[in-house]
This record gives structure tokens, C-alpha cells and sequence, in this order.
């Protein structure tokens, strides 16, 4: 954990009495993230799922290593590339599916699709297709957390990428002037599309650029679901603590491609190979062995995951279209209006 | 002077008092924007509110128009009734997709789960020699977007009586004022009125012309209708009032009665608030007009400062006359 | 294959050969955007640029919509000839001020001093399920603005032809590429092809009625005036080419001859492009017109992501058939 | 001079030659622009000047002090608050006051007034009404620069306020990493309309933001002209010989409201007196005379500064107006097109 500022971090263990993370909740919970999107890239392949489809593989340890620490009242923002983050947050997955194929079963009866996933009972707001655009949102909620005398956190997932657009700047500054309660989770995949960090930003210390708010700003290895979940425990606790923000780089990298339409050519192979060997899932594995965990709990384990999705799979299929005749509702709040 | 007497006010404090009203009546609301706090709003909107409300709900912001409005759209999600203010259209153009993407898409493309009760409030307009980046008149694009509600209100009344319905309106509302309507005058509004945010009102009666106008030209095109009497030609004055949804009955109703009319806004022509209404009547009137729909707008050109020019760019009564009279002449 | 031979292309290489010709001629030419170099483009288009004329003249960009294409509209100013690469309208939202306020404004508001000679590429509109935030179809708003000249290639011709008028023009031009042309495939234009960025196209005769579209929907219109054929009903399709300035006269002289007119476009229908042609039609050919001007629109809806609801919500042939069927049937 | 980066400012004698800058030709610069502007307030009572009037009084120091280091060839970026440094720059003075007239001998003919100054002879870029507007500008000047090889140097200026707006953020990143010879200058005078810079920034120490891009920054005091010509000297030297960018802070303060339209609430009267004291112009007084420049020269220069100011009041009064029929000229090159 690269620690930038001075800060006082405080170094105390997790406030709800837990002494450290239940690693193979952990483990499950990636690994249904994993075994989900290779089933959206089958689904993708056969046609059953189209337009944009961004995958989380390679990044599962940062969603599931930061939203354990939420309480349910808290609220998550995400990106584009949010199958992980909704899942991770406890959105129900059939429903993620169905919306992944386009059906009125959907967490937003298929309107939104991979990119725009919302929930209201897990205050999962999406889901945002513009880069930078969850920003001012996530500032937003925690503004209204602030007024009304809540101690709610509100975590913002973005890019590397995202945090060369003027609304970040916009927002970390709002955040830290008027103190409130957002963890600006940045995932640095190390490339926004094809564009690598080195040329997108001039400062590629990340944190470096968050502390230039007054923002306490650290990093974390975001391959190793503990090192997330550690570094996360005490931003949260934090966040909720002080009432104000903090920055939290992961650093992480994407397995796949930015998107199904991408060819992935910016990447040497050697690379991605490279990070492979980082496999959080691996990492994970590995260190539930060391610690005897029988390999069977880990065979369990995906079973279930396996199960989960196909049931998920199945609900989808079998959910309908949303007629067509309520295109128009919910443009506004009364229903169709033109 | 009791409650009932006749009371003098201003567009300018009659937006203050009912900002004040919403948030006496409901602690939800806040106004938050550049300069709202202890500069008193850019145009002296929000004078003494600070003082009043304190900074929390009278929130001076940086110079930070995407974040601050989509930061608004933020606290309304987390159930407050933010007022933003942007100063002008003009520099809502960096807020632009915070309100599109986000405020306006928000409902449907959740599905129906996340509706954003924020209220957006900006001054529009020119007329004051501000030049070309200060004068833009651009509340269409707003009301090109479904989801959004646009209003401009262009009377004390209104003023004073569309922040409420637009507060509790579930979906994001945008209010336009035009710049040179802050200093006008009038008499205060009955306590109780109430107004709709979803009609136009005719503000006039006239047989032979329907003059569809709003906001900072209502003036002009009532004096038109005025000069135009002297002409013999009785001119019904429109004033939409709501610019989406756009209310076209009312439109309708009344052209196809005068079979004639004259669009004024204050919007370049091409792709303006004109452009629409005139659509709009040829879908609905066709057979009733009796002349092609005229429109006055503004000379399609970067306001200039110097007076004259800005002049000769935007409506002016001349204008309006001169198209009634093309309009009235033909087939006349 | 010899030069003169019949050579298959698409739009997207049409595009690439008109940047890549372009950068050979003239030294000032260069390409900026996000992703325009080692991912080749987000639509492919410049795929391989990068290599032949390196990254000084092929130029990676932050994702800072609002910052490059400012520093677009500077290099210009600076003796360049940018072509800036927005990816799509859907982001040009955020850098709509610099477009507005610089770019449109500068000459005029210089008293002539300044002329930006950028061209800003995008692509946009919808069909792709990329759902409500990446469907916009908003390069009217920039046809809105004085100052700018807004194209919108159609065909593979104009995907390889318009760039160099573009290059040349002294003042910003946009140009708004249908995403889903990219992958359309025709024969390469004859070598010494040149074509004119002022003038609409008639891409179809006929007598009965006139259908103006542009841009991605041309493909649709084409497809319904060959179903209306089937119908007894000959339409001439009017491809506008140029959203900027409106070449109403090509539109008003087919008009005048069918008397009917539907436009279809892929924008929302309030005050979209199809209600300037609407209003622009009534202006010139009121008495010639036989039928209100029907209009052909995407419904007024944030573009849902499912195919069943996208498809309903975007123009489609029947759509425009039965367009043509009213305004025909009406008084036919 | 506060550093805040440890980087190698160049601690050398200016590279023109001149040992030091010309301190009586500062003032009469100085005296030039304040002149100018006390005749711009009469004008403005009466009717004269309209629309929005935004004074630099009291920061005629930075402006003076920086552009007395530019080549002819570099080019300056202002804001609306840019008739100190029109004049600075040398753009004639008659056309600057006819400008703000509206007629058509003005620099712009009268269509940009006060906010919209435009000299191309002097490449000077405006004169933006929109708060950090111009600085991509500059970033793309530089950039043009760059491609065709010129070692010229931008100088794009903006106050303090700019720095929350997305394009600062923006436009300093890209400077930065394609390493632009832009002069970043900020002028900050404390206030952004009524928003005092604590309500404005979480981090109020300026040149720690630009770090932050790995951009060279320090601060100068802004009300002594002979500190900011050494430190803009420096600035200016450092962009052209490295090519890349520069931040530097001029601590100023403006003596009268933001606008005409101020009623300036928000300052402590004490506050504005206090900052009085060290106005440029008496500071810059006291050193010359300190410096045994005989008082006669002072003397003089106000009466030659004043010669002018009145010719150019002469110039622009006896200007007439464009004719209305050119309303439509320069909407594009070819003129009127609709
Ligand atoms: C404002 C905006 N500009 C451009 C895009 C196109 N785009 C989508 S994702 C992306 C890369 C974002 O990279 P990063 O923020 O690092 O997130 P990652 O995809 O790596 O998770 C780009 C350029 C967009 N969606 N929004
Ligand atoms: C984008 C934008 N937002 C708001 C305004 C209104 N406005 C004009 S000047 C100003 C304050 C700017 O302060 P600063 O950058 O510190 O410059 P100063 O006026 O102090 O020189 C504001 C808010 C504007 N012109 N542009
Ligand atoms: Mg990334
Ligand atoms: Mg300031």
C-alpha cells in the first residue's frame, strides 16, 4: 500500500468486529463475476446479448475487495463496465442477466443493457456509458447524505482513463471543499481503450493527483482481493469517520479486451500473459490452499457459482420482452408524454 | 398596506420570494450555484437568502458548471430538492451533458426506478451588449430532450409561481429567464395563485393573427400587437409558457381560428424555437392557414456589442409588424 | 486491378483514404482524438495511420473532449489544419462550448481577424443497441450555430470527398458520420472525384412526393420509396448532405413540383432537423404544397438498449411508407 | 518567489542582454493602463461603455510585468479582464478605446467590446468571456508551435476562479504531456465574482495544483512589478528554452468591484484598503524615487499617459459606426451567408 500524504490512516482492525475478510466468500463472489461474463461472451457470440459489452475479467478483487465493507444503505456509482460491481453489491443476478439479454425481467426491463445496470434496493446507480460522468453523481448523493445528517458513503467507481476529463477534477475538488462522504475508487487498468496511462496523463502517480485536493489519497494492489479489501476497510472507515473523501487507487489490469468491437491490438501479449500470472482468482486459490482450505470447498464453491448462472441464464431466457406499446413509459414520471 | 392591497415587485424579487416560499415550506429544498450566496446571485436573484437560509442552503459553488449540476442531479437522487443555479445558457453548455445524459435519460433508462426532482434555473437571453459569448438564447436544446420539462416564465406571475409546481415536479425541470426581464415591474400576484407548468396562455385576443412568442420577447410582440391595432389588424398574442412539453393545442386552437401566424423568438432561426412551431401549426392547421407561418428571429449571427448591431440582430417591433403585415397581406 | 478498374470500398476506408490523402498533400493537416492512433480508431477509420505518418500527426488524445478540441480550434489559429476526431456526439456534448463560444464565434466577433479553419469529425446516431447515452443524434445543434458548417456523408462518395472541401473551407466545419455507415461497402469513386459541400443531392427522382433525409437514414428512406413504387407512388429522395448551410432551395424546387413532402431524420422529432425543413418547406412552397409536411422522427424516448423497443423507436421504412400514404391519401 | 517543485529554475541574468527591467518604462505602462481604465469608469457613467466593464485596476503589475518578456512572434490568451493586457501587449490603444465605444475603428469594429479584445498584428488571442475558455486555446497555439518547429511562447492568463473549471485540469494535462511551451498565468486576485479562493479550492495553494501535472509552478507577489518581471522573466525563459509548460501564480488583488455591476458586498472594506497600500503603481513610485529618479519623470510620465488616454478617448469618439449592413460580414470568410 503506497501511502502518499501524510495522513492518518488509522491502522485499527475492521470496525464490525470482524478480524479480516472471510476469504472464501471472497473467492466465490469473484468467481461468480468471473463464470458470469464467460457466459455473457458466449451469449455475446451466439447474438443473444449485442451492442456494447465491457468485461470485468482480471479486475474481479477490486469490486468484491471494496463493496464488502458497505453497509446497505450505502450507495455505489460504476461505470460502463459494471457486471462486476452490480454483482458485488448483491444486485440479483437473474435480473442482471435478463437485462444482459435485453428482457422485461430486467433490473431496468432491458432499457439499459450491460453498460446502464441500476438498481434502487441495493442504491446501485448505475452503470454510466459517458466516462467521468458517475463523478458529479457520486458528489451529489453524498451532498444529500451531508445535508440530511447521514453517515452513508458513497463509493464511485471510474478509470484511469476518466481521470483525465474535467469532471474529475470538478468533483475531487467539490468533494474535498465541502467535505463529504465519497470514496473515489479509481481502477487503473493501466489503459483506457487503447490509450495507455503514460499518455494520458503527465503525473502517473494517480494519487499524487488526488492529494493536489487535499484529498487523502493511497494505492493498492488490486490483483490481491485482500490487499483490496484491507486498503478498502480503512477508506470506508475513513470516508464514514471523517465524513469527507479519499481516494483509493487499484491497480489493476484488464484480461480481455475494453470491449467485444475491440481488437486489442495496443497490448502486447507478453503482458496481458504477464499479468495473468496475477490472476486474482489465482491469488486467491492459492492462498486458501496454503491456508488448508480442502480443495473441495474451492470445487463447491464453483459448482454453486456455476449453478447460480445457469439458473440466471435460465430465468433470462425465459423472461419476455417488455411491450412495445410501453416504449414511452417512464420518460417522465407520469408516463408517456411527448 | 394589508395583505390584500395592491403590492409593486419586480420578476427579480418575485423569483426570491418564491425561492424563499420552497424553502420555508420544505427543508428538501436548497439553492446552490455560482455567486448565489454572498455576492446575492449574479442578478441579485438570491439577495439575502444567505443571510436567511445559511451556506448550507444557499451554497456557493466553484466555477464548476458539469460538476455542480450533476451534483444537484446527486442530491436529488438522495431525495433533496436542489435548485441550481447556472448563471446563464451561456455557460450551461459545459453542464450540457450532465443534464442530458444523466437528468433527462436517467428514469427511463433505469426503468423507472431512478426519477431526479432537481430544478435548473438559468438566465437566457441578450439585449444588455454583452457580446456574442454572454447573449445566447439556447433553451430549445433543453426542449429538444425527453425527460427534461422546460419553462420560461416571461411574467411577474410566473415568476413568482412556476418554482413550485416545478419543485414538485418528480423530473428535472429547467427554467429559462430572460436577462432583461430581472428589472421588470409589476404588480405582485394575489397570495394563492397557483399556475400550471403545462400550458401556453394567451396574453392577448385577436382575430385576425396568432403571434406565438415566450420569454424575453413577449414584450416586444405585445407591443407589436399594439402598433398593429393602429394598422386595423387585431393580433392574439400567444406566450408558450412551456417550452416541452410544447402545449400545440393551444396553438392550434387559436391559429386555426386566425389562420394566420408569426413565430418570435429570440433564438437564431435556423433550428430554433420557431422552427418547431411552425411545424408544428403546419401539421395542425394546414387547411386553416391561410398564409405560410412567419417567423422573427434572431439574425443569424454572433451578437455583437455595439448597440446598433445588436439592434439590427435581434426581434424588435419593427420586425414582428413588417412579418404580420407580409403575413396579413398575402392572400389578405 | 488497374486504376481505372471497378474498385469495391466502404465508407469507413473512404473516410481513411480522404485523411490519409489529405495529410500527404499538406503538411499542416493532422489528426487528433481519442484512440485515433495504436487502437486505430474506435470505429476503425484510422486504422494504420498511426504507422504511416506517426504519432506527431496522428495524435492520441486524454479523454479531454472539451480540452483537445479547444486545442483543435488553437492549432488552427496557430496555422493548422486539425482535423479533430470526437468519437461521437454523444462526448461532443462536453466540448459543445468550445464549438459554440470559439470556434462559430471567433471570426465574427474578431471583426474578422480570426478564422479557424478546424474540421471536427464525430460519429453518431443510433441503431447499434448502444442504448440512451450512446445513440444521440444531436449534430443539428450544431447546425444551429452561425458560423459553423455542419456535413453529414451519406455515401461513400461523400465519405471520400467531402473532406478535402472541408480541409479547405477557412471556417469550422463538423462532420457527423452515421455509425452505422461505417461498414457499408459501394465502389470506390472514380479517381478525380470532386464534390461540393453546398449543395443537397437528389438521390432519386420521382413526381409524387418529395422525401428529404440525410445522414444514416437515407439508406431507409431509398428503401421506402422503392416499397412506395410497389404502390403506385414515385418519390424523389433528397439526401441534404449539408445540415449547414440548408440548401433550402434544392429542397423547395423538388417540393414545388410533387407538393408533398416528408422529412425523416434520426434526431428527436421537437426541433429537430426534420422541423427547420418543415418550416423552411411552408416558407417556400406554401402555395404549392398539397399536404402538410409529415415528419418521420425517432420517438421521443432515451434510446432503449433491446432491439424490439430501439427498433420501435428509430425510423424505419414502414414508418416512412405510411408517412407518404397520409400526406398522399390526405386531399391526393 | 515560493517554489513548490524542486526542479531546476534557471537563476540567470535575462538572456536579452538587459541586466535588469526598464523600472521607469514599468510605471509609465502601469500608469497607461490605470489611465486608461479611470477614463473607461467616466465612459461608463456616462452611457458611453455598456454591457459588462471588468476593471484591472490594481493588477496592472502582472500584466506589465510578465508581457515585457515576450518576443513580438509569441502569442498572448486574456480573459474579459483584458484591457491591462491589450496595452501591455501593445495593441494601439485608439482602437482598444473604440472597441469598447462599439464603433468601428475598434479593434474587433465594435462587435466584441470590453470582454472581446482581438489584435492579430500583436497575436493577441482575446479576450474570452467564459471562465478558463481560453486555455485549451492556448494548449492548441503551443501545439501548432510545436509541429512546425517555432520555438515561440504562449502566454495564456486566467484567475484564480478558472483553476475549479474542467478545462484547467484539462488543459493542463495536455500541456504537460505533450510538453507545450505554454506560460500558464495565473492571476490570482482572491476572488472569483463574490467567491472568496477558500470557497473556491480545497487546495489555496496554487502552484501545488500544477505540480500535481508535472508542470513547473511557482508564485510571485503580483502587486510588485519588478518581482513578477523576475519571475515571469524566468517563466518565460524556462518555456522556451524546455518547450514545455510553466505555471506561475502573481498574488494580486483588484481594487474595484468584479464588474459595473458589482456592489461588491462580499469584501471587508479593510480588506480592500489594506491591499491599497501595496498598490502597484505607488510601489513602483516609491522604488524610483528611492532610486533617485527625479519626481519630474514621474510627472511626466502621467502627462504623457494621460496625452494618450485622451487621444485615444479622441479617436474613438470621432470613430463612426459600422454600417448595419455589415452585420452579417465575417459570420463566415465569404461573408453573409445564411
Ligand atoms: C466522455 C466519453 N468519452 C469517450 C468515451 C468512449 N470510451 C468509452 S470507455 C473509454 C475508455 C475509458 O477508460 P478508463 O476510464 O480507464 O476505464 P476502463 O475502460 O479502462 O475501465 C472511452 C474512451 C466515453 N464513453 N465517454
Ligand atoms: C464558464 C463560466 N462560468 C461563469 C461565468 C461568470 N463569471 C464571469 S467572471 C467570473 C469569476 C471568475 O473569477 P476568476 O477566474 O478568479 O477571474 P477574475 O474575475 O477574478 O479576474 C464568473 C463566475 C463565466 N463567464 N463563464
Ligand atoms: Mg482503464
Ligand atoms: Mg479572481
Amino acid at each position: 500500500m503506497t501511502r502518499t500524504r501524510d495522513r492518518a490512516v488509522p491502522e485499527t482492525t475492521p470496525r464490525d468486529g470482524r478480524s479480516g475478510p472471510d476469504h472464501l466468500a471472497l473467492y466465490e463472489r469473484m468467481l461468480l463475476i468471473r463464470r458470469f461474463e464467460e457466459r455473457c461472451v458466449e451469449l455475446y457470440s451466439a447474438g443473444r446479448i449485442r451492442g456494447f459489452l465491457h468485461l470485468y475479467i482480471g479486475e474481479e478483487a477490486v469490486a468484491v475487495g471494496v463493496l464488502d465493507h458497505l453497509r446497505d444503505d450505502d450507495a455505489v456509482v460504476a461505470t460502463y463496465r459494471d457486471h462486476g460491481h452490480a454483482l458485488a453489491r448483491g444486485v440479483p443476478i437473474g435480473p442482471v442477466m435478463a437485462e444482459m439479454l435485453g428482457k422485461d425481467a430486467g433490473v431496468c426491463r432491458g432499457r439499459g443493457g450491460s453498460m446502464h445496470l441500476f438498481h434502487a434496493p441495493t442504491r446501485f446507480y448505475g452503470g454510466n456509458g459517458i466516462v467521468g460522468g458517475g463523478l458529479p453523481l457520486a458528489v451529489g448523493l453524498a451532498l444529500a447524505d451531508r445535508l440530511a445528517g447521514r453517515d452513508r458513503v458513497t463509493v464511485c467507481f471510474f478509470g484511469e482513463g476518466a481521470m483525465a476529463e474535467g469532471e474529475f477534477h470538478e468533483s475531487m475538488n467539490l468533494a474535498a471543499l465541502w467535505h463529504l462522504p465519497v470514496l473515489f475508487l479509481c481502477e487503473n487498468n493501466l489503459y483506457a481503450m487503447g490509450t495507455a496511462l503514460e499518455r494520458s496523463e503527465s503525473e502517473t502517480n494517480l494519487p499524487v493527483k488526488a492529494a493536489a485536493y487535499e484529498v487523502p489519497a493511497w494505492s493498492c494492489d488490486g490483483m490481491d482481493v485482500a490487499a483490496v479489501w484491507e486498503a478498502a476497510r480503512r477508506a470506508v472507515e475513513l470516508v464514514r469517520d471523517s465524513g469527507g473523501p479519499v481516494f483509493l487507487e487499484a491497480k489493476t489490469y484488464r484480461f480481455r479486451a475494453h470491449s467485444m468491437f475491440d481488437p486489442d491490438r495496443y497490448r502486447d501479449k507478453g503482458e496481458v500473459e504477464h499479468w495473468r500470472e496475477r490472476d486474482p482468482l489465482l491469488l486467491q486459490r492459492t492462498r486458501l490452499l496454503a491456508a488448508d482450505v480442502p480443495e473441495v470447498e474451492l470445487t463447491d464453491a464453483d459448482t454453486r457459482v456455476s449453478a447460480e448462472v445457469d439458473a440466471a441464464v435460465a430465468f433470462a431466457e425465459a423472461a419476455g420482452d417488455e411491450p412495445v406499446d410501453e416504449l414511452l413509459t417512464f420518460v417522465t414520471s407520469e408516463g408517456a408524454r411527448s | 398596506m394589508t395583505a390584500t392591497a395592491v403590492r409593486e415587485t419586480t420578476y427579480r424579487e418575485a423569483l426570491r420570494e418564491a425561492m424563499s416560499e420552497a424553502m420555508r415550506r420544505d427543508e428538501r429544498v436548497f439553492l446552490m450555484g455560482e455567486d448565489v450566496g454572498r455576492y446575492g446571485g449574479s442578478f441579485g436573484v438570491s439577495l439575502g437568502m444567505l443571510e436567511e437560509f445559511g451556506e448550507d442552503r444557499v451554497r456557493d459553488t466553484p466555477l464548476s458548471e458539469s460538476a455542480f449540476v450533476g451534483a444537484g442531479i446527486g442530491a436529488a437522487l438522495g431525495g433533496m430538492r436542489p435548485i441550481v443555479e447556472v448563471m446563464t445558457v451561456n455557460f450551461a453548455m459545459l453542464a450540457m451533458d450532465q443534464v442530458v445524459n444523466t437528468a433527462a435519460a436517467l428514469l427511463h433508462m433505469s426503468g423507472g426506478q431512478f426519477a431526479v426532482p432537481v430544478v435548473i434555473r438559468m438566465t437566457t437571453g441578450g439585449g444588455r451588449q454583452l457580446a456574442a459569448q454572454h447573449s445566447h438564447s439556447l433553451e430549445h436544446w433543453f426542449a429538444h430532450v425527453p425527460g427534461l420539462r422546460v419553462l420560461a416564465p416571461a411574467t411577474i406571475e410566473d415568476a413568482r409561481h412556476m418554482l413550485a409546481p416545478a419543485l414538485e415536479d418528480p423530473d428535472p425541470v429547467v427554467i429559462a429567464e430572460h436577462g432583461s426581464l430581472y428589472n421588470a415591474k409589476g404588480t405582485a400576484p394575489e397570495p394563492g395563485t397557483v399556475v400550471d407548468i403545462e400550458h401556453a396562455a394567451i396574453r392577448r385576443t385577436g382575430g385576425d393573427i396568432t403571434l406565438v412568442t415566450y420569454g424575453g420577447t413577449l414584450g416586444t410582440v405585445l407591443d407589436a400587437a399594439e402598433a398593429l391595432e393602429a394598422d386595423g389588424i387585431s393580433a392574439e398574442v400567444i406566450d408558450l409558457r412551456v417550452l416541452r412539453p410544447l402545449d400545440s393545442t393551444a396553438v392550434a386552437e387559436s391559429v386555426c381560428r386566425t389562420h394566420r401566424a408569426v413565430v418570435v423568438d429570440e433564438g437564431w432561426r435556423t433550428l430554433g424555437m420557431s422552427s418547431e412551431v411552425s411545424a408544428r401549426i403546419m401539421e395542425d392547421c394546414f387547411y386553416d392557414l391561410d398564409a405560410p407561418v412567419g417567423r422573427v428571429c434572431t439574425v443569424e449571427v454572433p451578437i455583437p456589442y455595439a448597440k446598433h448591431l445588436e439592434d439590427a440582430a435581434l426581434p424588435s417591433v419593427e420586425r414582428v409588424v413588417a412579418a404580420v403585415h407580409e403575413a396579413v397581406g398575402l392572400h389578405g
